[in-house]
């Protein structure tokens, strides 16, 4: 572990039971958050990117299940395992240190309630404010979300918004009680592009101007590319490489990580054939044997049939590969 | 050669505003006239509500407009009626964004793919399903499956096969790619591009993501708020565009490239 | 046959669905073996045995005229079940025809329809059956006939929603690029998709069909005696209630259990059917 | 929101168009015509009814200037005279419309103020041992006919344990008592045809909440909720409870026919004053005049519950207002 790493997770396993069935969403994810860094956690759909990021806040609902592990926050000054307080003293930490933000602005927002109320609330729930000072806050936060006209969204209810601005007040709600941590679920795949692209700008701003820890979630190499100083790449449940961004993209580790990029197509250059990967996702509730890459893996050796590889660290990277061994 | 053509196609929509407030009317398609050549890919790029769909539909007369004409193969479509139409449905077909949506849980996939054939009356529907099946690489087993028993990239294949199946012409691409995940949105890209090589097919391709159309369109439309502000060869549009709308879209692009 | 195999075992595995269906089942076997089962006929009366109550003899007593009840129970089920399945039969046939065609062609057509549903549920339907039955007499067929003309509106509105988001599915719009026509579109399409809220809503709706046909008979406007039917039975209850309280309580047993054997079987067949309610992705 | 009141209202005047037409098309479809019929079926009917209904409907006349006429009687809500005692039928309805508004509005409230807790409190308990048990017995309320639970509660509280009056209102001697001991008396009256009108209607209601609640717990605003940090119980009934409380406003709405109606058996049985047992009466005696009265009064009455709801769900839900 990380010395100075405001958050630390180690070995969790997150599982789903829908009767019988058992979903290995997320099996065996470690990675460090420091302070200030912005970490990306990138996958396919079904790889537990969302499932990782749901874990942290203990907001896995059923047939979800937090099966083991730790999730280390520093909490004045202490350091603690969140999976082990109690759900009043997690309350504390939801929206009060560790804030979170959603994919789908249209359905994140509560209807029946104005902007006003709902973006408050986190304040006079974990900073204890009311009245007049609650709504310049309210007002500042706000605006600090890239929001002019706070005073009318203010009093709007979220169906009278567009889908950019409610991710805006999605930002606001989550950023007003000052949290040490922002967890971002593709906060942008729902949105058009050139919106999308505001909304980084306003993401990687409030960044740096609150010093602010971010883990980004994406299917996008392209948005972790534009917020992130770290990208750790999943698939299947785990994490099969972590790199500082610059290497990842110029010097892909694992095979998954180089087939990824190489099968993103690019404006700067059109291919006559983009060099796909083979084969499909897999599923969560029946994964193969071995590295769960192996079926896809170009460079798949006997070895990886069978026996899952280790983590092996190759110049400061981590990468789960029986190439690297 | 000139294969299909629209004319001014406007087509408006009036909206209700809640249970009881006013209506208002929503420009989709707002005058837009367009060629697209034979063996051509035509990229239509926009963002969502510019309208781009709805003109994929009424150019296969899914979709009734308000004004303006349709040419397919130098014939005018847009007054023909259901059996009029029909000849013509053999020769252009379509491609949805959403493969779970697309095909009928209820519908095993071989007669799924074999409709059109079937309604057109051919004898031998189901074995030219069946080979369908195979050239957009899927196992001949896959016939009698139903469709939840396949995942999203391979559903997409299936429709593929399904627009195939008659031999068509053209075929409306509409979002065909957006929902699936990238290392499989690469292999239905190809697989796109394979077979119209292999068939002389010719796409209309709709799709949000400049990335996307940037790898298979010959030219490019750039649509609006229902207008097609800007359209040009692929190379131009990127290189050098001239509508200011464009260059914000493709300025909004995120790059996975080693250029930040 | 996968799928009716599928079917079968998540049926047996959903109790509600399981101890429903066996219930149903006995009382469809009880209905038509009536005959074998009663020891009496169910219209013989037999004055020196009066008002007596449960023995061996008679098992579940006698009414004011001597005959014996549990004899005009059994024969009564047949007279509940068959106005429950033809009541049914007509509404879902209305219901299923107007859902449908509302839904799929939208428009005039559409607004009529759906006026029409407003004006027949804005009427209060018990009051209305009771208008009609009074204006057109009450008799067994009247009844069936009646109740399956005023309930109709529930399906017409669940068909026609249903078939309204399905119309729009890409599958649908698939099969028009196709050139299908209108009449296989809804038959092959849309009607096999949207039949599974009409099987739960035909299972509750022969509950509800019994339970008005009894209320009916029970105020002397159904079933007319010398008929027997669960609801008359009850007629005798009530005057005899503080005297005879088996003409009470036996029959009124019996529509009560009938009614929640088919409540069962629908609510087993909801979960099943509709994965959106028993939040499980299995569909058949 | 007077934009959207005033198009309501508007709204319904094709419905209630609609109801005319249908009670009017009863009085022509019917074999006959209730003249004929009921002059063969009701030996109390005389020669002298017979021509006063034949003037009422206007029978003699041209069938658009007979709807004519009987729109404009509907509008004055004239019914003509009842039959058996040549009342007007209007004053007939009124005089009953007090007990069957006191049991309702009484069996509303009731019903609101138990089966909503009950409904959030078993989707909140979600596979508990509450939540089984809460299950069958809302099975059993639902599938209980309400007459049979009438006779079954008059045999055990009136009959064998004699604690309940089963009839009326009030007291024959009621008149003559001390106020505390009306209210007490008429209480007692209430108890019965209250428990029972209720009793089903509670069944409905809370499963139709509980499966609300569930619904809207799985809603991306109820994670929100939980991310910023609300306890639970906040996160349930603050912003669960108001969003699954809006389809029940329709559903209340909705429920009014049933109420008016349901009660009709009940009324009878428990010889409760109101409109349902006046429906019994003049359908027993086929007093045709009473029996088209109390329809068309109980539509409108339906009418106007469902203009409340509506109304009370735009103020409720901020995406309808305007």
């Amino acid at each position: 572990m990380t010395e100075n790493a405001l958050l630390s997770i180690r070995g969790l396993h997150t599982y789903f039971f829908p009767g019988k069935a058992v979903g290995r969403a997320v099996e065996g994810v470690s990675f460090d958050v420091g302070s200030s860094e912005s970490i990306g956690l990138v996958g396919e759909s079904g790889c537990g990117k969302s499932v990782t990021a749901l874990s942290i806040l203990r907001l896995v609902s059923r047939p979800g299940k937090i099966v083991s592990g730790e999730i280390i926050f520093e909490r004045g000054g202490k350091k603690e395992d969140m999976l082990l307080l109690s759900e009043q003293e997690m309350t504390k930490v939801r929206g009060g240190e560790i804030s979170m933000i959603f994919q789908e602005p249209f359905t994140s927002l509560n209807p029946v309630f104005r902007v006003e109320y709902q973006v408050g609330e986190s304040a006079k729930l974990h900073l204890g404010i009311k009245g007049e000072a609650l709504r310049a806050l309210v007002m500042e936060t706000l605006s600090g979300a890239g929001i002019k006209d706070a005073e009318r969204v203010a009093d709007s209810y979220p169906h009278e918004l567009s889908g950019g601005l409610r991710q805006r007040v999605m930002i606001a709600m989550a950023l007003i009680s000052g949290p040490k941590l922002l967890i971002a679920d593709e906060p942008t795949t729902a949105l058009d592009v050139t919106v999308q692209a505001q909304i980084l700008d306003l993401l990687a701003d409030i960044r740096l101007k609150r010093k602010l820890s971010v883990i980004m979630v994406s299917h996008d190499l392209g948005i972790i590319n534009r917020i992130c100083d770290r990208v750790n790449i999943m698939y299947s449940g785990r994490i099969v490489e972590s790199s500082p961004k610059k290497e990842i993209f110029s010097n892909p580790l694992h095979p998954y990580t180089a087939g990824l990029l190489k099968s993103i197509p690019s404006l700067s250059k059109i291919e006559k054939r983009l060099p796909a990967i083979p084969g499909n996702v897999p599923d969560p509730f029946d994964p193969p044997a071995g590295c769960r890459f192996h079926p896809r893996c170009q460079k798949a050796m006997d070895i990886c049939k069978k026996t899952e590889p280790g983590e092996t660290v190759v110049d400061g990277r981590m990468v789960k590969c029986w190439l690297y061994k | 050669m000139e294969l299909v053509k629209v004319q001014n196609i406007v087509k408006h929509f009036r909206k209700q505003k809640g249970m009881f407030g006013a209506f208002e009317t929503v420009k989709a398609v707002d005058d837009v006239s367009f060629s697209i050549n034979e063996g051509e890919t035509l990229g239509l790029v926009g963002e969502s509500g510019c309208g781009k769909s709805t003109l994929g539909r009424i150019i296969l007369r899914l979709l009734n407009e308000d004004s303006g004409k349709i040419f397919f193969s130098g014939k005018e479509i847009t007054s023909l009626g259901f059996n009029e139409l029909k000849p013509f449905r053999r020769d252009m077909q379509i491609i949805f964004q959403d493969p779970f949506a697309s095909l009928n849980p209820r519908i095993k996939i071989g007669p799924a793919v074999a409709e059109t054939l079937e309604i057109l009356g051919d004898e031998n529907a189901a074995g030219k399903a069946a080979k369908m099946l195979e050239l957009t690489g899927l196992s001949a087993a896959a016939y009698s499956k139903y469709p939840h028993e396949f995942s999203g990239g391979q559903r997409q294949r299936i429709c593929i096969a399904r627009a195939l199946i008659s031999r068509p012409k053209f075929i409306v691409c509409d979002e065909p790619v957006s929902s699936l995940d990238v290392s499989v949105q690469a292999q239905i890209i190809n697989l796109l591009k394979d077979l119209k090589d292999e068939l002389g097919l010719t796409y209309l391709f709709i799709s949000h993501d400049l990335r996307v159309v940037r790898n298979i369109g010959d030219r490019v439309a750039v649509m609006k708020d229902g207008r097609v502000v800007e359209i040009a060869d692929n190379e131009t549009i990127y290189k050098y565009p001239v509508n200011a709308y464009t260059k914000e879209l493709i300025g909004s692009v995120q790059e996975t490239g080693k250029e930040l | 046959m996968k799928e009716t195999l599928k079917f079968i075992k998540l049926f047996s595995a959903n109790k509600s669905a399981l101890i429903g269906g066996v219930l149903v089942i006995c009382l469809g076997v009880i209905a038509l073996a009536a005959p074998l089962l009663s020891g009496y006929a169910p219209d013989g009366q037999n004055m020196a045995e009066k008002l007596q109550p449960p023995s061996r003899l008679h098992l579940l007593g006698t009414d004011e005229l001597g005959r014996d009840v549990f004899s005009r129970m059994i024969f009564g089920s047949r007279i509940s079940l068959s106005v429950g399945f033809a009541a049914v039969f007509i509404s879902t046939l209305i219901g299923l025809l107007v859902g449908a065609v509302s839904g799929y062609f939208g428009g005039w057509i559409d607004q009529f329809f759906m006026r029409l549903v407003d004006i027949v549920l804005s009427v209060p339907a018990l009051f209305f059956i009771l208008m009609l039955v009074v204006f057109l007499g009450p008799s067994i067929f009247n009844v069936m006939v009646i109740i399956g003309l005023t309930t109709w509106t529930d399906l017409a509105r669940l068909v026609r929603a249903e078939v309204l988001s399905l119309k729009n599915r890409e599958y649908i719009l698939a099969a028009r690029a196709s050139g299908a026509s209108h009449a296989r579109i809804i038959i092959k399409h849309i009607l096999p998709n949207a039949m599974a809220p009409v099987f739960v809503s035909v299972t509750f709706g022969v509950a509800g069909a019994i339970l008005i046909e009894s209320g009916l008979s029970f105020l002397g406007l159904g079933v007319q005696p010398p008929d027997p039917s669960w609801g008359n039975i009850l007629t005798s209850g009530k005057d005899y209630i503080e005297t005879a309280w088996w003409l009470t309580a036996f029959p009124g047993m019996a529509i009560f259990a009938t009614i929640i054997s088919y409540n069962l079987l629908g609510e087993g067949l909801r979960n099943i059917l509709d994965p959106r309610l028993s939040g499980s992705k299995e569909r058949v | 929101m007077a934009r959207y009141i005033l198009k309501r209202l508007l709204l319904s005047i094709p419905i209630l168009f609609g109801i005319s037409l249908i009670t009017f098309a009863v009085i022509h479809i019917t074999p006959g015509g209730p003249t004929v019929v009921q002059s063969q079926m009701n030996a109390k009917m005389s020669p002298d009814s017979i021509a006063k209904l034949k003037t009422l409907y206007g029978l003699d006349k041209p069938l658009h200037l007979q709807y004519l006429n009987w729109l404009s009687r509907l509008a004055r809500f004239d019914f003509g005279e009842s039959f058996n005692d040549n009342r007007p039928v209007t004053e007939k309805i009124l005089e009953r419309l007090p007990a069957t508004l006191q049991l309702n509005i009484l069996s509303l409230l009731l019903l609101f103020l138990i089966a909503v807790p009950l409904g959030v409190y078993s989707a909140a308990q979600e596979n508990s041992v509450f939540e089984r048990l809460f299950t069958s017995l809302s099975f059993v309320g639902y599938s209980i006919p309400a007459f049979w639970l009438a006779l079954l509660l008059m045999l055990f509280f009136g009959v064998w344990l004699q604690w309940l009056p089963i009839s009326g209102m009030a007291s024959v001697n009621a008149a003559n008592m001390p106020p505390v001991l009306q209210i007490y008396d008429s209480i007692q009256h209430l108890l019965l045809p209250l428990f029972v009108s209720v009793f089903g209607s509670i069944a409905g209601l809370s499963r139709y909440m509980r499966s609300g609640m569930l619904e809207v717990i799985r809603q991306d605003y109820i994670r929100t909720a939980r991310a910023k940090g609300l306890p639970e119980r906040d996160v349930l009934l603050k912003h669960a409870l108001r969003n699954a409380l809006l389809p029940v406003i329709t559903i209340i709405g909705l429920s009014i026919p049933g109420l008016i109606s349901g009660g009709f058996i009940f009324e009878t049985i428990f010889a409760w004053p109101g409109m349902g047992r006046l429906a019994y009466e003049s359908a027993m005696s086929f007093d045709y005049p009473v029996i088209m009265g109390v329809v068309t009064a109980g539509a409108l009455l339906t009418l106007l519950g469902n203009l409340f709801a509506d109304i009370a769900y735009a103020f409720a839900d901020p995406r309808i207002r305007y």
